[in-house]
């Protein structure tokens, strides 16, 4: 039997159990509401193979560790994505705004030899005033973020190429640097950085949802916020288990142990966005304008001023990607930042189920999906197939786990919501 | 769940003490050479030596290049060769196979700095000189005088490419300054794109039309000249550069449309590396390595292999054939078997 | 009732491109009254409006908001003038919840974190006085909801603010006879506040219910704006369909520049 | 009158996720007659319509067309039976001109090049009809017409085809008066001509003037259908307010799995 | 004065004259609607820089005629993508599928032996294939086309080393081949294709505005299409004879005049496809899908075989343009169709005034951004710069061509339509 509640404005709603939301999941879920589970699906699915075919590597806790530094480039840059593609706009600029901003630290570091508390901000404001100067030109100017980006695509290969004198490599030693993507944490603050992480986790949500049963509005019922909870601790501190077990190549040599350090980087900045998105006025904003933008101005919100801020803030996650990409190869080249990175990153989002179109996504999306890109990327390698084979296969691979994606979403439109 | 460094390895061959080696190869557009020779010569050399080897290429991806670079490391490699795609990733991954306790290879391309256990290469910038000093004997021949030269470089985001210009500038700078020769447009190619090399060739000669001799990079970027010179009738008037020796090369130069290639014995060079490798794999000191260079930044000595490379012309066509590098069935097609006759192939 | 209209217009001229939309048209409203603002289909009046709130540039004539003269370039510009609109074509962000949307670019806040359950609450209270049946949640998104809830959203979007002047484009079109009703004393309540209302409609029965004054628009031409107890029902109806009615409204000798594009007349 | 219904539902539940729309909902469409389907906002009136015309998947139920029991999965499939739909979200191309919309999916073509002077011609006759006036031209694009020319585009384009079945779901909703009355003429007219007619409104007068049948929705759950000479105005409001009104409607004891999320009665 | 008339449905308009055609496509203007009027002025602008910068090399007859060749890939591969812009997808994959297909002419021709008739169908063919497959994941199973075609830019990447085992060129001899896109009409052809190009041209106005006037249709002033027949005459004759100079680098050994065998191959192209788009029932249905799809599902069109046949026609498309690229250099390696091609394409067809989110665009627009992306790297090449400032240059003069179109687009928006 169901009981029912009154709730704000005097509508009769049922009382939700634990049975009748986990019920209510498994309706949305065949109607089509998925949120992030088909890419975590994928994912699995991904690791299954990867994980039989080559299980002594890739599942070893070295290969775990290295997943983060490998994906910390395309994580950031994806991050960044995401709120340009909320607004349904496009930065195919992001990858080489990562190089340069990369490129004026290592410069700083070296040429000037100036100190990191120096060269790292730097970097950041050259990204923050990259995506000053797109955003205006978006904005103000009306010109198409595609064509904007892709002049800055080419524009930024240039400064880069000049930046580097013709085709130079700068190799940084900072060792801070070299250490954010590089380095780990000890094994006392790994378990640190995971309890602390988990019970803030469980403060914010019981947090949230004394708040909306003490104002008797629906909540969900308290057995799945603690289940949620439970979840993330055992994740947190699963993870945190593989990656303080003993991980060097040749333990007589070395020790390697810990957390990596771009982990608690990730989750930072994972935290700060989607507090931002979910939480304050300029979130809802990004969400308005990218859902509808006439509706948005007449609503009163400053649209261009939006459409601005989310360049800004794409060029500024690309810059970290930047700082962090330097700081994994310890050195910067014409190229850092080209390749496939902006496809890849771009990708990530979208596996991730952010929309092209706007209005759409979640930070969170872009990790999932930047996790997505990264597993393939580093179980194809762990293959060893030659170059052609490999791409075929990387593109199956990627095309594979965007269709159970797409099959999980499929009954979406037929049933119509 | 997997705890034990020890490969599994349970035979009692002679392959058993021997560990696994690992070679990252840089990418597939620079060259030919890396996905056709390379990988062939170096899976036939390990093969045969019963070493069980890893081969992957980077495509040109520095980030895949660590990627690799991880994947081996952790899949318990012994030796890492790499052909690095520039010196500072190389020197982050030979440190951390360093850390690892893996030895390290450099393999065709000196890494700066990187403090590899050894080096076997071609010289870049000697390529570079035969390619400078092939177009000068080729000018020479022509009797050409002052014959304004044009630079189709490498990708200008490829370390190679700086060092072959390094090396034909050596060659030819001196006869710009000396008036001898008149400097022509000088444009790199992205990517080594041949299209757009053929683009940006036409290019030049709608801006200048009195090119007399191009000194391309590679090839692909002479055949795409050779279309544009072609187009124009000026085909085997004006000289015209490579490397690599590759078919569609030596097929032009036997055609008379290209005045010479660069032919790097990849074998020789692959066998080299693998001799090298296999002997570290075994945990023996290796013999071959005599020669040192002296690595420019930290001026340590690395033990080298050094090859030299050889310049060929439509007069030792033959050279390359026989050493089995390209057979004579891909070389001497219908179009090509009176000029292979004529070269004595 | 009050002397000096609280906004109003003269002269307004608008094209789209080669096409004339408005002809010189004047309107007033006045504090404390309802005025309706009627006309055929595709008379002009959505596009008024829209010339009103700032979402199109007026390409001549004034605007004068409370005796002065104001230039409205944006819709936040009307909004901080106190002009509240419900537009005929909804603009609801398709996106975002209703809560979401009632709130959209006025969000409660609570430091720099937004108060939902602030916002929830309100916007319950706001939905029960305008009848809202059926809405399963306060958290669903307006995509899923039907014809009628996403019009009771837009309307409730625009009347919880301290605004001054509400203009309602067609608000009952797809209202169901209780929600109606509701819309109807609603506006009757906030013009009895002493805001300024103007209310587009084409049910007659609706207008002469609530409103004070009407404005006819013929064409793009203000036809007349009378007293609602002046004229009668079919005056009205002459008015929108004729663009005259006895001595009311435009001359009769068409203006030269005017041309007329009514289809022939169908027989009955 | 026709003893078969040409369209006859049966029994049809849809759920949206958890939220269920429809329950166990019954209809029946009588040739040469016109129904009138009424029901508050958000009753389920254009899901169900949805529903019929293969938009939406239902979830159990049976849809019988002219006696065949027939399974509608698309909106093609509905065409092919000779269902022709006027929806509440209209659904026009607004990247098209109002020739292109009214024979979108129909297009007259010469060889396979099309015949736009005959569409355009065609098309001009049918706006005429409809008493469409202020459109400046038949190729403007749908995105610049006001909210009636674009309802009229829309049940324009409905009414060109041969079809069997014509559904409108609230067709006169941003209609003038004039059009109004154009638009209930031809629905009567379409079912004089044998036709089965279903019409979708919130408009009592409007559906005393025209129907002969009037099926009342409530909460998604079929309250009654019964003949129009049968029950007065105030009978039917009750049906859609409350779902049912003297012996007529539904049960008054509550089915156990239906749970009310009426707001609390605000006080009149 | 302004006389009326009655039109179809009794509606009486006023009687177009020359005069308010004239000042109705002002108001027009002025209004935003501008067509494809300000990629024009773009174009103008930068053959004016060019002109100006390097007169005599960038405006030679020699110049004009390479313009033609060199865009040939990048233009065929926009007019596919145009299609598949028009459904608001995207196609990543497409400037590799043009490799792929060059390779598959390229081995039969030479590997196999096989002749050109049968070599270039095979690769058209292979094309088609290549669509079909994209088309139906994407329409079928409902992966984003981002991701399909991410996965198929790698994929066929990969393909295409395979095909050529692993990075080699391969010539090709074949003179029909070669032809293509390096050989010219005679004179007399160039001076006859232009004729016929002009008299079809006139043709199809006048019956076009006969049909229209004899059923009493509103119809432009006949004085409208008299201008515009000889506008497009005056355009094809000048550059007609443009072309039909001698343009041989070096006069005594060669001579080089005619029309390139590419204009008419281009011109044939963009003709059937504005005529399928503008003219027939498909093209409609296009639009339709694009513009509202929703709205083109519940007209009856049947969506999912509209959305795989533009990926059909894109990569179809794609097959000719790498036809034409590997008949340019005579060669295919493994980067034919990568590197820039696919983002200049695009950008070629957004330039132009294609919408990325669907409904907007003719096929026309890739011709006409096509040329100036061409013209630009024409352009730029002639200035000898170096890498670095090329690229930098590059973006900059692709930023400003666009500026001009979004500052011409500007009042778009203010006046609301
Ligand atoms: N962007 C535009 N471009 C061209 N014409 C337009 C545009 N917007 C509106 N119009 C035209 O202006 C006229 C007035 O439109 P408007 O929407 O103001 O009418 P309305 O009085 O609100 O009609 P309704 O009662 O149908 O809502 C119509 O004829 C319409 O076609
Ligand atoms: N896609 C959907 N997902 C969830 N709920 C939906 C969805 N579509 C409709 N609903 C809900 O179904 C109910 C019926 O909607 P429907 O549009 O059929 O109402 P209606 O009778 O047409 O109302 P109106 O008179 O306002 O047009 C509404 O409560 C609506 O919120
Ligand atoms: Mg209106
Ligand atoms: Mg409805």
């Amino acid at each position: 039997m169901t009981t029912t509640t009154e709730t704000a404005g005097g509508i009769q709603v049922v009382k939700p159990t634990v049975a009748s939301h986990i019920r209510d999941y498994f309706a949305r879920v065949r109607g089509g509401d998925l949120g992030t589970l088909p890419a975590v699906l994928g994912l699995l699915v991904l690791v299954l193979i990867f994980g039989l075919s080559r299980a002594e590597t890739f599942l070893s806790a070295l290969n775990f560790a290295n997943l983060f530094n490998q994906s910390a480039q395309i994580v950031f840059i994806a991050m960044g994505l995401v709120f340009v593609l909320l607004l349904g706009e496009i930065d195919l600029s992001a990858g080489f705004a990562s190089g340069v901003c990369g490129a004026v630290m290592a410069i700083l570091l070296t040429t000037h030899g100036l100190p990191w508390y120096v060269a790292i901000p730097a970097a950041m404001v050259t990204g923050i005033v990259i995506g000053l100067v797109l955003g205006v030109l978006v904005a103000k100017l009306g010109i198409p973020s595609f064509v904007v980006t892709l002049a800055a695509f080419l524009g930024f290969q240039g400064v880069l190429l000049t930046l580097l004198e013709g085709g130079k490599n700068i190799s940084i030693t900072d060792e801070f640097v070299k250490s954010l993507n590089n380095g780990t944490l000890s094994v006392r603050d790994s378990w640190l950085f995971a309890i602390i992480g988990v019970l803030g986790f469980a403060a914010a949500q019981l947090i949230r949802w004394r708040g909306r049963v003490s104002r008797n509005l629906v909540a969900e019922p308290l057995g799945i916020v603690v289940a949620r909870i439970a979840g993330v601790a055992v994740l947190a501190f699963s993870a945190t288990y593989v990656l303080t077990l003993e991980r060097a190549v040749n333990k007589a040599i070395t020790s390697l142990k810990g957390t990596p350090i771009v982990v608690p980087l990730i989750v930072v900045f994972l935290v700060i966005w989607t507090f931002v998105l979910a939480r304050t006025t300029y979130g809802r904003h990004v969400y308005a304008v990218g859902g509808n933008t006439e509706a948005a101005r007449r609503a009163g919100i400053p649209v261009d001023r939006i459409r601005i801020s989310v360049f800004v803030i794409c060029s500024f996650m690309a810059s970290i990607g930047g700082i962090l990409v330097v700081s994994r190869q310890s050195s910067v080249d014409p190229n850092t930042g080209g390749s496939n990175i902006l496809l890849y990153s771009v990708g990530a989002a979208v596996i991730g189920g952010t929309s092209l179109f706007g209005g759409k996504g979640k930070v969170i999306y872009a990790v999932i999906g930047g996790a997505v890109i990264i597993v393939i990327e580093n179980g194809m390698t762990l293959l060893g197939l030659n170059s052609g084979v490999k791409f075929i296969f990387t593109g199956l691979v990627l095309l594979a786990a965007a269709s159970v994606d797409a099959l999980a979403r499929r009954r979406a439109s037929a049933t119509g919501s | 769940a997997c705890g034990t460094d020890d490969g599994g390895d349970t035979g009692t061959g002679t392959s058993s003490s021997a560990g696994k080696v690992g070679v990252i190869l840089p990418d597939t557009k620079s060259s030919a050479r890396w996905a056709t020779a390379d990988l062939k010569y170096l899976t036939e050399a390990f093969k045969a030596a019963g070493v069980e080897a890893d081969i992957q290429n980077a495509e040109g991806d520095k980030t895949r290049f660590t990627t690799i670079a991880d994947g081996m490391i952790a899949s318990g490699v012994k030796v890492l060769v790499i052909v690095n795609l520039d010196s500072g990733t190389g020197k982050a991954v030979l440190e951390k196979a360093k850390t690892a306790g893996i030895a390290t290879i450099d393999y065709d391309r000196l890494t700066l700095g990187g403090g590899a256990n050894y080096y076997v290469s071609f010289d870049n910038t000697e390529v570079g000189k035969l390619q400078g000093q092939g177009l000068v004997d080729c000018l020479t021949e022509k009797k050409a005088a002052k014959p304004v030269v044009a630079y189709l470089n490498g990708s200008p985001t490829d370390n190679n490419a700086t060092l072959f210009k390094q090396g034909y500038d050596s060659v030819i700078k001196p006869k710009f300054d000396a008036g001898d020769y008149v400097k022509g447009p000088d444009q790199d190619v992205p990517d080594w794109d041949n299209a757009q090399g053929g683009t940006i060739f036409e290019q030049m000669l709608t801006q200048n039309k009195a090119i007399a001799g191009v000194l391309a990079a590679n090839d692909g970027l002479g055949n795409a000249a050779i279309q544009v010179l072609k187009r124009n009738k000026l085909n085997g008037k004006v000289p015209v550069t490579g490397q690599d020796a590759t078919v569609q090369g030596l097929q032009n130069i036997l055609a008379g449309d290209q005045c010479m290639t660069v032919y790097k014995a990849i074998k020789k060079e692959a066998d080299a590396a693998a001799e090298l490798a296999i002997a570290l794999a075994k945990q023996e000191t290796p013999s071959t390595a005599t020669k040192t260079v002296v690595d420019p930044e930290t001026k340590a000595e690395v033990k080298s292999v050094l090859l030299a490379p050889q310049s060929i012309t439509a007069a030792n066509v033959k050279d390359v054939v026989a050493d089995g590098f390209v057979t004579k069935e891909e070389l001497c097609t219908a179009d090509f078997a009176e000029a292979c006759t004529k070269a004595g192939i | 009732m009050a002397a000096t209209p609280l906004l109003e217009l003269r002269g307004i001229d608008k094209s789209f491109g080669p096409v004339q939309v408005l002809h010189d048209v004047g309107l007033s409203v006045y504090p404390g009254e309802v005025t309706a603002l009627v006309g055929d289909n595709g008379a002009g009046k959505s596009t008024l409006v829209k010339c009103v709130s700032g979402i199109y540039s007026i390409d001549a004539g004034t605007v004068t908001f409370d005796g002065r003269e104001v230039s409205v370039h944006s819709p936040r510009d009307a909004a901080a003038l106190g002009i509240e609109v419900v537009y005929q074509d909804l603009a609801l962000c398709d996106n975002l919840d209703i809560v979401q949307n009632m709130f959209l670019g006025r969000e409660k806040r609570r430091g720099i974190v937004l108060d939902e359950a602030t916002m929830e609450e309100m916007a319950g209270e706001t939905l029960r006085s305008l009848s809202v049946r059926t809405v399963k949640s306060l958290r669903q998104l307006v995509s899923s909801l039907s014809g009628g809830q996403r019009q009771t959203v837009a309307i409730a979007k625009a009347v919880l603010w301290n605004s001054r002047v509400v203009i309602l484009d067609e608000p009952t079109a797809a209202l169901g006879v209780a929600q109606t009703a509701q819309v109807l004393e609603l506006v009757r309540r906030l013009a009895d506040n002493g805001l300024g209302v103007v209310l587009i409609s084409h049910n007659m029965n609706d207008v002469f219910a609530v409103s004070d004054r009407i404005a006819a628009l013929y064409l793009g031409r203000m036809a007349a704006q009378v007293k609602a107890a002046d004229v009668t029902h079919s005056q009205v109806v002459e008015l929108i369909t004729g663009g005259r009615s006895g001595n009311l409204g435009l001359p009769p000798e068409r203006p030269s520049d005017f041309i007329d594009i009514t289809p022939g007349e169908v027989k009955k």
